[in-house]
């Protein structure tokens, strides 16, 4: 409880409540959208940056199991949620499958934040979790589009093509891109060569985040205006799911042989919703999936649950698992 | 000296910049014009927010042009997308600029 | 398959931003698109400059609609404030998508 | 109470901004809108997304004037330059807003 | 003489001046409109955040005096500056009450520089300023519009509604928002929470003024030539006002307890004039009045004449005061 | 050859590689049009500050040797560069000085890259450098518009008018303003004062220096695809260029006093070709001249030339002067 607290009373979180408090009080305050992307475009670059470091001083074989886990969970996940999202949710199969491209991925910006929380109480995470992020950014994707894809023969055909160029997208997409290149960048580097650019990648970093969290929030507080038209039933799975699979997760990182921290950050990656990569897929590939479902859901209801509720919650039984 | 053109406007998502692009360099337009745009339509404002602001493509171009745009633009890839268009009548004066020797 | 309507350019501060798009939905567009813009006009482009830049505000409209929004925003209410509207016709392919079904 | 009037559109580099616009007061506009916008045309796409976006200007002015404009941007120093432009008719209310008192 | 030269010779004043300068040699310098709205929304931020940190190490017994003082001057300054612009300065009722808005709230900037300057002569100021700013920034506004508007009862209505408007501009506009909100979070935050985001918000702000202060020397460079139409009584009074509000203001900060720092740059608080919050409210609610007057006056009168002559005389002025 | 993987392998360059995979791959990383000038103002200005810090605590005495080299070499080399591309090159007059004028002009980016590889090498590199760049901008652009304007009486008068704009363009424009106001600003400030804005200014360049160059990777991308219309003569003019025009400037550099690292640096410069002030000036001067030409050389050949073997090369020769 008081983790919780905690956890809810720092910069981070609380620039978030800021940004939908001026949405409330319809503040002008607005972000330039140019100003948006470049911060997420240095939050991604320093990401990878400083996962490939620490991937250069990581053997393979301490990566091995992590990363088969997360291969794992990236194809379960979107199955369970899809499941969840058809039937108590009574989503049809397009907003099913398209929501559960969502859950399938990973939103970056959870990740960051829990790393956060891990650091705050004094507990270390491994350095290989960027690359994970990474790898569990594109299976759920894949698998939740074709989930949503119509059986029907003639259809199939024009799903196809749209399919590989949603894949396409994601995996060229700036966030992934971003993220790789900046990991490969890092782990040619080497701690040493980094350090030349670690005054502008490491420090300011987590101020960065403040200002980006500063207007999620805002479009945060947007979407919270479409949860009425989403339905208790959505909101209800919204918070299930990342609860589920954050627990599973976690068991899973602590399995994989990670630290408590390390563990609690993965379960935090596996019950987090993409935002970025996944929406762009759908777009492509599922354009009369609604916006209005997944975007509500993932941005709406699991990220904010994540940020307060799911990370303390997964860090306490992370310790819970280490103590066994 | 002037000359009758038509001028094609189209709004869309940023994710369809490339497709659009190709469609216009295919029916033959000789340039086009692109601007940041947000905007607020059928799908509401969040949406498009979100996932990055829409983009305007202005091009001159023959009218025959124009109505192959148009019909690309509105044939079956977009029946699902945010894509909207409209014409208008243009005059230019260096007409020979907006049109493909080719 | 093409029909006429009517495209409402407005140009005004970013001010009054929200309160021209209450004005759009509450007369009846469909819809709307916004790019950002700098001026210069009877004020001088400083104080516009200042302030934040212009917006260009563009909706296509039904000629009805476009007169009911000409006439709202030239009211008392923006007499003494930037605000430039002009209207021209456009033809459209797919109507339905800027007319309101109710 | 509706006047016709010309809106001149004018696409160039950001380079010659201040070029156009000493133009457009020269020969009476009473205003202008510029955004920022990206383009391909004959020189293609690279050359203008290097040197800096191209801009877009836009001045509602009488039909006379947009003629003056057009002819001065179409004189020999913008012979070898990225300088496009169109005309098309538009319908303003206030026309004082738009007509120089001089 | 030689505390000026000091001050002139900073890095953010010459920026300033370089600012000027690009505008004089027409050079195509230009700073991108989201990157000037970019770096207002971290220096207000960040003064709030600092202000915030600084509050919740500050009992509310020493809060008080000053707290009272600012409202005071809140309310005397525009009622001073009305006065003198209708009678010396000539001004009609309306542009007389939209510039001595201006002249009742107070620049955050002009603030910033004279924090600037009294770190620059080794002596310190009070941590609870930042507070004083924002609840400067408001009453002065409401003050100068009520002056403005017309003593006619059919009107008065009309007025009113959009008092209430440009209130709401001026509360939930960006510039108050961020500030008010970062005072919050860094005042729930506490120094050790704030540590993590501090290498952003911190260390780089002197830098970031920098930059600010190069494109409002630009702004200001415009205005200057609009300064043939103001006339030189209105110049007269651009002077007068700030010296007069700022000494009285120093005096009222040496009287409320602050230290000779702190009292200088309250008094340089209280002589500024406001060039973001209150021209929005003033463009809402006064749309006749003219900003060649008001947004001359106080951009390229008044904050040049503070950040040259006026706050190193406010400070030897509050040093005086300290040594009596 | 190590010192030259080892230049490669550095955050910065490999930055500029991740640009051009970006294209490559087609992904939809873009850096905002706005964000890049904002990057661009940062590292000019701050090459500018840091420079007059260094110029403050020079003597007039050491700086005349440099100086001197430095405008001899500012004509020399864009009438070789005009000689080469104008016979062997095969180009036209227009082409052909255009072309010249770049050549004459210096790159900031190649000057910042040969300076974060002589601080790699733990060379130091003189102070004064950067007052150098300032001079070699200039003249080296002016002679290319000479070299390329028409013999004829009647078109003269037109080129002499266009040739008055392009200059002002140059020395007006924002990349020599920014230098000359930052050094300007940076000498007046001294090393005191300008400690106050080093955090942001000093600390976090070569990260910012990254991300720029991620941008200028995607832009020679682009630049690349023109090299089939430039032709294979035209890409040998675009190595051999920097390479002559590099070994003779470190020569120069050495004779001029400089330390190893210095001379080194000074070639690179001498090299390097402007691909920011050069194509506005020629823009407007010659409008005739393809940009398909000048660019792609500058930006597509020469750049990438410089940055993967020129320097490294040119940091060898400079030791083995050195060592004579
Ligand atoms: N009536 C309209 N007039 C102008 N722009 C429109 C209109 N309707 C839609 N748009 C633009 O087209 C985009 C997509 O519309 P929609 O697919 O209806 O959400 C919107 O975000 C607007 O930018
Ligand atoms: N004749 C015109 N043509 C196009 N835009 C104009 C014209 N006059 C004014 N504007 C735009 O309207 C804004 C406000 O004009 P004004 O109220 O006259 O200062 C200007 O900043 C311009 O963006
Ligand atoms: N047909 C066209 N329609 C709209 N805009 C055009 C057209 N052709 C050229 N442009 C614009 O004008 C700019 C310069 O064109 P150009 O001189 O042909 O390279 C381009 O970058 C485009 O922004
Ligand atoms: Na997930
Ligand atoms: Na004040
Ligand atoms: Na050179």
């Amino acid at each position: 409880m008081e983790l919780l607290l905690q956890n809810l009373i720092s910069p981070v979180v609380l620039a978030f409540i800021l940004g939908m408090i001026a949405r409330w009080v319809k503040s002008d305050l607005e972000i330039p959208a140019q100003i948006y992307s470049a911060l997420s475009i240095y939050l991604l670059f320093a990401i990878g940056l400083k996962g490939g470091v620490a991937l250069s001083q990581t053997s393979i074989e301490q990566l091995i199991r992590p990363m088969a886990m997360t291969l794992l969970f990236g194809m379960a996940t979107p199955l369970s949620a899809f499941l969840l999202l058809s039937s108590f949710g009574r989503l049809g199969r397009i907003d099913a499958g398209a929501t559960a491209a969502h859950y399938g991925s990973v939103s970056a910006v959870t990740f960051l934040a829990a790393l956060e929380v891990v650091k705050m109480a004094n507990m270390e995470a491994d350095g290989f979790l960027p690359a994970l992020v990474a790898v569990l950014e594109v299976p759920g994707i894949i698998v939740g589009l074709l989930l949503a894809r119509p059986r029907g023969n003639a259809e199939k055909v024009a799903g196809a093509a749209s399919l590989r160029e949603a894949v396409h997208e994601v995996v060229a997409g700036k966030s992934i891109f971003l993220l790789i290149g900046g990991m490969v960048i890092g782990a040619l580097s080497g701690p040493e060569k980094f350090a030349g650019v670690a005054p502008f990648f490491v420090a300011p970093f987590k101020g960065v985040l403040c200002l980006f969290l500063l207007e999620l929030g805002m479009v945060a507080a947007k979407r919270l205006g479409d949860l009425r038209c989403a339905g208790w039933r959505l909101v209800v799975c919204g918070c299930v799911l990342p609860l589920a699979h954050g627990l599973i997760g976690t068991l899973g990182g602590h399995l994989a042989g990670m630290t408590p921290g390390g563990a609690a950050v993965f379960g935090a990656m596996v019950g987090s919703a993409s935002y970025i990569a996944a929406p762009a897929a759908v777009r492509i590939a599922l354009p009369k999936a609604s916006p209005g479902i997944y975007l509500t859901l993932a941005l709406g209801v699991t990220f904010p649950f994540n940020l307060s509720v799911g990370i303390p919650l997964l860090l306490c039984f992370a310790q819970y698992l280490a103590n066994l | 000296m002037k000359t009758p053109l038509t001028l094609v406007t189209i709004i869309t998502e940023f994710l369809f910049k490339e497709k659009i692009r190709d469609i216009l360099r295919d029916k033959g337009a000789t340039g086009h014009t692109l601007t940041n745009a947000q905007g607020e339509g059928s799908r509401g404002a969040g949406a498009a927010d979100w996932e990055g602001p829409n983009i305007k493509i202005e091009t001159v171009v023959t009218p025959e042009i124009a109505d192959a745009i148009l019909e690309a633009i509105s044939g079956s890839y977009f029946q699902n997308h945010s894509v909207i268009a409209w014409t208008s009548e243009v005059n230019v004066l260096r007409a020979e600029k907006f049109v493909n020797k080719t």
